[in-house]
């Protein structure tokens, strides 16, 4: 018998996810049990580790079988779901999913920017943004996406942010580690190229002193100064 | 500040407006012209302005930045000044400029693949089986149980009775307690084990349950059957004794008639 | 799309077997969807030996996969069901407490009523919280928190609900004594319907009539008047 399909007949038999901690406990009471037969005794301490590489091998088998259904791991537990072209039919027959109303599209740059960067403050995400996240970030807050994650030890202590675990579950991914290119992204290095094609020197001169507007444009600072091109109005 | 009824969302901000512009133009971000962005970026802004439409003050220290940039490219190189005590690398305007509009690009990209996530999910059925059961095994008997929780059973249905007969027509008792254990030991010989209320089940009359009754207490006494409950207030059950041998009716002399 | 691989994701995600009419009627459905596409469309009339060609072609391929589970067909109804030989593990599982999931405020707030008022109709729960309590109720009833206690002498003799065992196990209660003290709750005045006895006609009396009694017994109904006095007629 081996490990991977008494894990998969677990998980099938499952009306939830479970996590390995969960399948782990089960193996242990299965070989506690009174009638206990020498196969189930022998998985009564499965290892972490052996029994996440079963799961792996049996979620690449399932991918491999190209079946109307996979093995997946959301946010830590593992579970059967059916691919996302048979919806039409799944609708007809179990109903529309009951799912929150979609994100706007600033909350899910937030929501991107928060998930790949955390632990992350409000001020950090704003730089990123360039623009105030008050608004966008209450409503994250509220649907259980972010939660305040502690304080950066910074002046002022500004809280910092990161993801839920609903935050996985409703993008059906498994770990932090499944964000789409997350390596790329939590630490993006941008390259200097060798010459900025950006000069235009056949106009005029300048027409303000340059230190005096860099230190009022200087992005992400809030801008105390007065307006520096003043509007007309 | 003229009051502006319609708030300019169009975009997420100015970083996502300048986007908009270099993807207009159709070049890399490296390589796209400043100068000419800022350009574009102001008259754009001049535009939004003249539909009354709210210019969030982002879009206005963007704006700034740019003619900066604008104004620094139009001195030549010998003529710049650097800002004082940082070097070049963080000073030029231009590369703060491009970077952040690097990494703006980046996340908004990853935005648009957690939209796609988003989307599949909802396409996505988890499988939700019925509930695995097995066959309820009899669980382990807590034999031992006290004659007062039998009475108590009998005495409800007994009362049950009572309400149920209360207006029924009194009819002849026909039921004897040698005929009930005969009974009794055919249903628990066929069955290994019965609840209590089984045995109950067919009767017809106060009498008979007297008599099932009388019979089990009988068979109890003559340690033909033992009764065990297997939880705390769960129901009674009735099982062959563990030294029981297999002759059929016990011998029971006179049963007492109701 | 592969009619087979769209009966198998129906019969992946169904939590009871389906026969080939039940099958047949969700491709319809499907078909008949507002936003149904071609493909959708292409099985709207599956001929009933093409739908068993299908599920029985499925059947063998799942046999030939040799998984821990199979498609089998009992009575005409089809489902996945898992092999026998895993039956130490399942049984471990079925007596496993995973991981509770959490009673929601709505939730709570019935059961409390419930546990400090028992017996109590629905309809009182209800004059209690203000709200319908279907749903919760049902959640509660499944979880075996709550059971019908049995049903008001009152007109339409509602079901009167009480507490479960397991209820005072969940809250490590020895018993209902234990509760702690919540004098104010079980002193809210809930209107209870007239009693049932005013309507018995064996007992000599005159009854009101119905359309009087109905409105004076509707169960939820705000009580303007206090508790109301047996009809003197």
């Amino acid at each position: 018998m081996e490990l991977k399909l008494i894990l998969e007949s677990l998980l099938f038999s499952a009306q939830k996810p479970l996590n390995s901690a969960e399948l782990r406990e089960i193996l242990a009471k299965a070989a506690e049990a009174e009638d206990a037969d020498t196969v189930a005794k022998t998985f009564k301490k499965t290892k972490e580790a052996d029994l996440t590489a079963a799961l792996e091998t049996l979620a690449k088998e399932h991918e491999a079988a190209a079946r109307s259904y996979r093995l997946v791991c959301v946010a830590g537990a593992w579970q059967f779901v059916t691919q996302p072209e048979f919806a039409p039919w799944l609708k007809a027959f179990v109903g529309i999913k009951s799912r929150p109303s979609r994100l706007s599209a600033p909350a899910l740059e937030t929501l991107a920017i928060i998930a790949y960067r955390q632990p992350v403050t409000r001020a950090e995400v704003e730089q990123i943004r360039g623009v105030n996240v008050d608004g966008v970030m209450q409503t994250l807050l509220e649907r259980d996406l972010v939660t305040q994650t502690g304080r950066a030890e910074v002046v002022g202590r500004p809280a910092t942010y990161g993801t839920t675990p609903l935050f996985l579950e409703y993008f059906g991914l498994g770990s932090l580690e499944d964000l789409p290119a997350a390596d790329e992204l939590r630490k993006i290095t941008v390259v200097k190229p060798e010459a900025l094609t950006t000069t235009e020197p056949e106009l005029g001169l300048a027409t303000a002193p340059p230190e005096q507007l860099a230190s009022e444009a200087k992005p992400g600072e809030p801008a105390a100064a007065p307006e520096p091109v003043a509007p007309t109005n | 500040m003229a009051e502006y009824k319609v708030k300019f969302e169009v975009f997420e901000g100015p970083l996502d407006l300048l986007l908009y512009l270099i993807k207009k133009e159709e070049v890399d971000i490296y390589e796209v012209n400043l100068t000419k962005l800022a350009t574009q970026f102001i008259e754009y802004i001049e535009m939004m302005r003249e539909f009354d439409l709210e210019v969030a003050g982002e879009f206005v220290v963007m704006a700034s930045t740019l003619m900066f940039i604008k104004s620094r490219e139009l001195l030549p190189v010998d003529l710049q000044v650097a800002v004082e005590g940082e070097d070049d690398d963080t000073t030029d305007p231009r590369w703060e400029l491009i970077r952040q509009l690097v990494a703006y690009k980046k996340f908004k990209d990853a935005a648009a693949k957690l939209q796609s996530l988003e989307a599949r999910q909802e396409n996505v059925f988890p499988r939700l089986p019925g509930k695995v059961e097995f066959a309820p095994e009899p669980a382990p008997l807590k034999p031992d149980v006290s004659v007062f929780d039998l009475l108590n059973a009998v005495n409800a249905i007994l009362r049950r009775f009572t309400a149920r007969d209360a207006t029924r027509d009194v009819f002849e008792d026909k039921w004897t307690v040698s005929e009930k254990i005969e009974s009794i030991v055919r249903f628990i010989g066929e069955r290994g084990r019965a609840k209590f209320t089984e045995l109950f089940a067919d009767a017809t009359s106060h009498g008979e349950v007297v008599c099932t009754f009388l019979a089990l207490l009988e068979l109890i006494r003559l340690k033909q059957l033992t009764c065990a409950q297997s939880e705390d207030f769960g129901e009674i059950e009735i099982v062959r004794a563990a030294t029981i041998n297999h002759t059929p009716a016990p011998a029971v002399a006179a049963p007492p008639q109701t």
